[in-house]
């Protein structure tokens, strides 16, 4: 396929129509609804399912009803629709149904405004509702990465009947940039063993949450945690630039992690060792690789587009060996790469006479 | 104590349990209608021969275990959105037969939104809504159906509608919006009522059969446990109290349902 | 005139007492002095003259399906229900 | 190297299409590019505008603080991206909409009377490419030519029958901004 | 005030009406409800405000109205109607509305149980909602306790014009222990500066939470971090027991770190030198404390009812000094001091290999 | 360009600005009505003296800057919940005015469930309702009052009532309960329309002021952005295609309405 | 017969041309040659016979409030929208 | 000391009333008391259940997996609850109302026909205060006199005039499990 020139949101909504998207739900919020808009377009034409829904609580539930069919279903928003759909998410986990949520963030709390953020990062990762339970959260910088991780949330949120989430923001939704696009999977026609499509010639199926017994939650919880164990340690992904020999290590996801790139390559133009990893997934989260890394730097720096929050997996994942600082922007604000070099600077200084202390 | 189910000789079974019920105990108190409200469900889907192609959505509420008791695929939505998981199962499988059942709590209160929006997108669902002027499960407090004047845990002094208004009548709500073709309310608290009540049910199935549209049957329904009252006089209460504030009937059926 | 007669899930009922209430022919009744083994007072039929027509009014109001009613076997099947 | 521009004016002027033409050219000039617009409500009977960057390698920031070259529409536009345009670069403004002036010595103030020049074509709605012809003479990002073949790929169906007048525009832009630009 | 024989629930809500609460607003939900059923009776009483909503979201927006009035307002809830209540926490937090919220937490992921779980710590204390924020979260361990909290809470919530959270869990609300009520307060007839009253005489007042322009967006969300800074720094609060000389910290809140104390009880009376830690606020975590203490211990053993979520906070706080071992139970079961004993020992003795080593 | 704003001499000021408007520029598109219904609202604050009682729930919509432009105070709810916002305001403050103005995706689709339940339980409070057939604010997606066939961004063949039902039409929906007292549409699209549309916001104001029930007046309304349209095509649009789907009228005015 | 006059607030002033639509003396125009602050062609009053009433039509529909209506003193008030 | 009970039973048997009556009594006698009952759904229909934990310290767990002390009021409760008292500890049953039996020797097996009990005090409803009697009599954690004194303040209004017939009932309990226990 040719790249071509793409809006990260219409980039979304094809990639997860070429993956064998069949059933789409979701409520317009900026800065999302051009997927929505397309896939009005696009799904009716292919004969597939979209249903503009009254409310972000209809469309998950939509999909939790469409998910216990077997089909690869899909709904979209943003911030506030996000924490709409919470209780649906833990039905969703609790139910161990498969399906991609996709988050274009916005600047919050609150109604907030439609610019760029990060701002749902704890949200996402640790506790997209109650009870014990973490999606797959994916989170592209740039718009191919949009289209790869599209198509990986369907696959991994089969592979583990799990929910995957794909993190972007509203720069990367309403970015143009080259890009390809995977070419049309088949739709599949079998469902899973678990699907809900009327008990003919079968025992009958049940796609629910509930367990009523203390014991019985407890084992279903640990087999929720064992998949959770079994993700994290083979689903962890992250994205390095000059990482082999870094002394300061600059760690940003989505677009500050990309806007970092620049100012890490104007970093060592101007011969600082300085490294940039991009966590791609944020849960799991790249631990492991930071971990390790976490021996030969000698100090970290921690982009985000809200005030901290990955943060605090980036401490736990570097366990107290180098001393992490934050540089972070909110409420809809974009950093720029001058900014970031500026704090790379910083922390660059202040690793250097810490040493030389 | 060792219950008879030795079949009398020479005589022929004139009622049995339908086959769309499991034979499982169920867990709602002594006297509850849910249980003939489920009973008239079950026998219609055998009637119809749809329990092989029925997908069942259980709601929150005194009925949440209701996938127990149906020898049916079913699904437990969350409190009130019933509505909107029948949908996404129904626009996946439209030839199958998807049905909820809510109370009004679940139905009436929480799932407002979510059941207008079903029945003005016409979608082929069927819904049975048990309207027992009450929250069950959670211990019998206030409903948006609960009577003026009637005392529950969360209107000690009695249903004061200056303050928590009328009781909603919930069908005569949806009989306004364009996709619900067959919108009915029956009784549960007597034999003819309750005869009426599956034949309505029998007709909401056909409904979603042909393709028609959304279709409700209300079912005003008793909670002894939480009324305070023996089951029988909870089928007297449900005559004399709330049958004048919720009157039977047919609230729309439109030509081609008649056509049925 | 033992037209017909029921068998009742004792284990099954919950004493709800509905279908004492409906019986036409007033052959039901609850076993006030026993108690199953989930603590109901179950209903029996009481019918040593054969009253019971196999209406299967019972059946229609029972909440647990606990119920089966059976009537002779020359008459015309008339589905409780139908 | 990496080109930022910034197209900016009411909506309805060719803004968004303006810069996105730009972003297609440089895309089968095998560069890197990313467009951007503002959007949302923001918009609505205000100023709308994008950012387009070119590179030859990867680009973080889609959008720039400082951008190279900005091209304005409106008085407000001007007003609100005069002062940001980095020190060397471009400032092009239509010029027959726009009255105020700037004071800056640091970059090139390129006034392009280009509703005018677009009436002359015979169109108005192409003061946008005018003023994309005259920009991109004034800071060379891209060659003319590959800027006219986006134009053929892209120019919407509904419109394409002014491709020829589009080409004439864009000339048109490029003729006017060569009496600005140091004899090369 | 004589100490009485109190259900949580009702301690909370006559604890609630003490301190001032004049309008109350909720749906019932396991194991709550007797909340909202105590205070449908003592509100009206009172003359005060008590209305059962329609659902949750109309709940907590019920609340952002008449917290929008400058009066002390509340509502409660269990786990799934906190989630479905995220949009409504961001809010008020973007509008920087005071109001109480009862978490009555219970097993989960999904329908779950009714059970006692303290499944919701991250929901509560990382991510109410979408954008950066976090209430204050108080964890009461009994019914005195929750009485105490639930005063506090409305002080905190005025004081900083924030969310604050009473976090118990199903045990807490349902069981009965002697307790002592404080004496009624003047409910409050002055409001705020910044309530709606309508404008009379004054110039006209706004509460929102839009920051169209992202520098607005971001000087907000300053001012709210310098909020949450300030009260980081004022009001972490725990409970401690025979830590001075612990070597092994059991750390461990609410009704989990309640049992604990009886196992630390007996850990004690084995001659094991071991202290409890149980936060009372959840954030701002008390990590000033533990990381004090960390200093002195060998090892500390956290114990939870989930699968991990306060332990990321002890890991935080405790920045890799020393090995923090884990014991929780899922979906609604409670741990048994014999269980946490049994884990004390356990980390006891690995504690003690690992010296010897 | 210089606006002339010296008055006349010898002449009386026939109209005015209302004083309960804010002296500043409105976001709204050209010939938005949006506009219209903010002034006909001042106006009758102005008229029945109520701007410094009255406390306004701005919606998330195009209108959601609308305490930018009313010189009251005022509160930004979440998408939909603007009734249960105003609820709470009213509930402690029983003695001020409390107006709800929210559009038709505000009010119609995610908040659907919050305006039902606020005019069940009869909340003294009063709704003006923009019905724009559109998602004005997002950029045009369908809304459940979207016209059968009306194309928009997220019904780019037009509306499919097959699967999306037709338009709701929500004062008949609301004048089903109880708690409400005064139901009405009226539209903007011409000057003796927009008169009407006054005399019932007024109408709605004094049911508030009697504290007799629930308030609502829908009010037809362009979006000539989202329709494609220029302003006075999209008020002939009201008049050709919204008036007949939605008919003007009166869908309940109880006899305390009429008593006023 | 200068019965009455209005005054267009043109820099509030959108262009949208609704009020020369609805004006019953023809006097409104929208000034197609100028732009506002805002890049709106206002609307103006045109009136070099005197022929606008004060009739307040335009005012009503205004969605921008920019009209002003007067009328001469001695005419009785008539409040436009009562 | 922590001495701890379990009161199980059909709902309306009175088992929740039994256990608060202990803590109040236990509360009054200036001891750390919890009371907790099963709760929620699972009740329906089926048995309910509640434990009192009295001690002279701060109580851990409201909750105990070997109860010293278990009140069962009927069958299902009886199988669910026999395995797990604690050794050493005391099983009080109905005997009136449940007919299973159990093979432990290492707790203490108290029957107690406290339906017939009651019934011959006058009033079927007491058998739970009989129970009380009775458990507190084999497991004397608390004195009868402060049970009394609890009667006396908890027993609700619309009962109040059964209060003789209560302390009867207790006395019966209690004068019952003499038997059974080993003579001090
Ligand atoms: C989001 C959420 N809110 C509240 C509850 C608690 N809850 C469970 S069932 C129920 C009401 C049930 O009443 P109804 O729908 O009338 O059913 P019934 O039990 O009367 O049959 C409530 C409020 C819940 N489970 N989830
Ligand atoms: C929870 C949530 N969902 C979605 C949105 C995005 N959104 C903002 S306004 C709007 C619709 C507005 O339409 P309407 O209520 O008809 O008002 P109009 O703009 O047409 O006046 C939507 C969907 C949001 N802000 N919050
Ligand atoms: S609580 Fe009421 S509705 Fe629920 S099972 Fe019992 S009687 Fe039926
Ligand atoms: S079948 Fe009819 S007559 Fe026989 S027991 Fe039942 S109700 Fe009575
Ligand atoms: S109706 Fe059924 S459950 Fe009730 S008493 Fe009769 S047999 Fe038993
Ligand atoms: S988008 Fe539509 S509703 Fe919104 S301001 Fe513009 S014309 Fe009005
Ligand atoms: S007042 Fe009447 S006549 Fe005068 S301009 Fe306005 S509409 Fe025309
Ligand atoms: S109606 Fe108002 S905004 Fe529109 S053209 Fe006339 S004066 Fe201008
Ligand atoms: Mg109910
Ligand atoms: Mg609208």
């Amino acid at each position: 396929m040719a790249r071509e020139l793409m809006k990260g949101n219409i980039a979304i909504a094809e990639a997860a129509v070429r993956a064998g998207l069949q059933a789409y739900f979701g409520y317009p919020i900026t800065p999302q609804t051009e997927l929505l808009e397309y896939l009005s377009q696009r799904m009716v034409e292919l004969g597939r399912i979209f249903l503009q829904a009254e409310s972000e609580i209809a469309a998950i539930n939509m999909v939790y009803g469409a998910a216990s069919t077997g089909v690869r279903v899909m709904t979209s928003s943003s911030s506030p629709g996000i924490s709409l759909m919470q209780e649906g998410f833990s039905y969703l986990a609790g139910a161990q149904l498969p399906c991609v949520v996709v988050d274009v963030m916005r600047g919050g709390p609150g109604l907030g405004n439609i610019l760029p953020s990060q701002g749902d990062y704890f949200q996402v990762t640790r506790s997209a509702g109650h009870g014990d339970f973490h999606p797959i959260v994916l989170a592209p910088a740039s718009v191919q990465e949009a289209i790869d991780f599209t198509v990986l949330a369907f696959d991994l949120a089969e592979q583990y009947r799990h929910l995957v989430m794909v993190v972007a923001d509203g720069q990367i939704g309403q970015m143009m940039e080259p890009a390809e696009l995977p070419s049309m999977r088949e739709v599949q026609t079998v469902g899973p063993d678990w699907a809900l499509t009327g008990a003919r010639g079968r025992p009958k199926r049940l796609i629910s949450s509930i367990y009523m017994l203390g014991e019985e939650g407890e084992a279903f919880n640990r087999q929720v945690q064992a998949r959770l164990q079994l993700i994290k340690s083979r689903e962890q992904r992250c994205f390095e630039y000059q990482t082999e020999d870094a002394e300061l290590l600059v760690i940003g996801y989505g677009t500050a992690g990309r806007i970092a790139y620049t100012a890490v390559e104007a970093a060592r133009a101007a011969g600082l060792k300085v490294g940039l990893l991009r966590p791609q997934t944020l849960w799991p989260f790249p631990e492991e690789r930071i971990s390790t890394l976490s021996d030969s730097i000698r100090a970290c720096l921690v982009v985000e587009m809200n005030a901290g929050q990955m943060i605090d997996d980036v401490r736990l994942a570097i366990g107290g060996q180098v001393p992490v600082d934050f540089y972070g922007r909110m409420g809809g604000v974009v950093p720029m790469p001058d900014d970031i070099l500026a704090a790379i600077e910083e922390t660059y200084a202040r690793m250097t006479v810490r040493v030389r202390a | 104590m060792v219950a008879t189910l030795i079949p009398p000789i020479e005589m022929d079974v004139i009622y049995e349990r339908p086959t769309a019920l499991s034979p499982v105990h169920t867990h709602y108190c002594p006297g509850c209608t849910h249980g003939i409200a489920h009973r008239l469900l079950a026998e219609c889907l055998d009637e119809l021969g749809l329990r092989e192609q029925t997908v069942l959505i259980a709601p929150v509420g005194c009925s949440v275990f209701i996938y127990n008791y149906f020898e049916v695929d079913s699904c437990v939505a969350p409190h009130g959105r019933a509505p909107a998981v029948a949908t996404g199962v129904k626009r996946v499988l439209p030839d199958r037969i998807v049905v909820t059942y809510q109370g009004d709590g679940d139905l009436v209160s929480i799932g407002a939104g979510e059941v207008l929006h079903a029945a003005a997108r016409g979608e082929r669902i069927t819904t049975v809504f048990i309207n027992n002027a009450v929250y069950g499960m959670t211990g019998g407090q206030m409903a948006p159906t609960t009577l003026p004047g009637q005392k529950t845990t969360s209107s000690p002094a009695g249903r004061d509608i200056r303050m928590t208004g009328n009781p909603i009548r919930m069908s005569e709500v949806i009989a306004q919006l364009g996709g619900a073709v067959y919108v009915v309310r029956r009784s549960l608290h007597d034999v003819a009522n309750i005869r009426k009540a599956k034949k309505a049910i029998l007709t909401a199935l056909k409904v979603q059969m042909a393709g028609l549209g959304f279709s409700l049957v209300e079912l005003l329904s008793t909670c002894p446990t939480n009324w305070g009252m023996s089951p029988p006089e909870a089928m007297e209460w449900v005559e004399r109290h709330m049958v004048p504030v919720f009157p039977l009937g047919d609230f729309k059926v439109t030509d081609a349902v008649k056509d049925l | 005139m033992t037209s017909g007669t029921i068998v009742i899930d004792q284990e099954r009922c919950k004493g709800c007492g509905l279908c004492p209430t409906v019986c036409p022919q007033h052959v039901i009744h609850l076993l006030d002095d026993q108690l199953n083994a989930r603590g109901y007072h179950p209903a029996a039929l009481v019918d040593p003259e054969g009253h019971c027509t196999g209406c299967g009014i019972c059946a229609v109001i029972c909440p647990d399906v606990c119920i089966t009613v059976y009537r002779e076997a020359r008459a015309a099947r008339r589905p409780v229900m139908a | 190297m990496q080109k930022e521009f910034l197209f900016a004016g009411f909506g309805g002027q060719g803004v968004m299409f303006a810069g996105q033409l730009l972003a297609h050219a440089a895309m089968s000039a095998g560069l890197e590019v990313t467009w951007i617009p503002s959007y949302g409500p923001e918009m609505r009977g205000g100023t709308a505008h994008c950012f387009v960057v070119i590179s030859d390698s990867p680009i973080g920031s889609p959008i720039s603080k400082h951008p190279q070259a900005a091209v304005v529409f409106n008085n407000p536009s001007f007003a609100r991206y005069e002062p940001i345009v980095a020190a060397g670069g471009v400032l092009a403004y239509n010029s027959t909409l726009i009255t105020q002036s700037s004071q800056r010595t640091d970059i090139l103030l390129l006034p392009v009377p280009a509703t005018q020049i677009a009436d002359e074509v015979g169109d108005l709605r192409l003061a946008n490419v005018v003023m994309l012809g005259a920009v991109l003479t004034a800071f060379p990002a891209l060659p003319l030519d590959i800027i006219k073949r986006a134009l053929e790929e892209h120019l919407p169906e509904r419109r394409r029958h002014l491709l020829p007048l589009n080409l004439q525009a864009l000339e048109a832009g490029a003729a006017h901004a060569q009496r600005f630009v140091q004899p090369a």
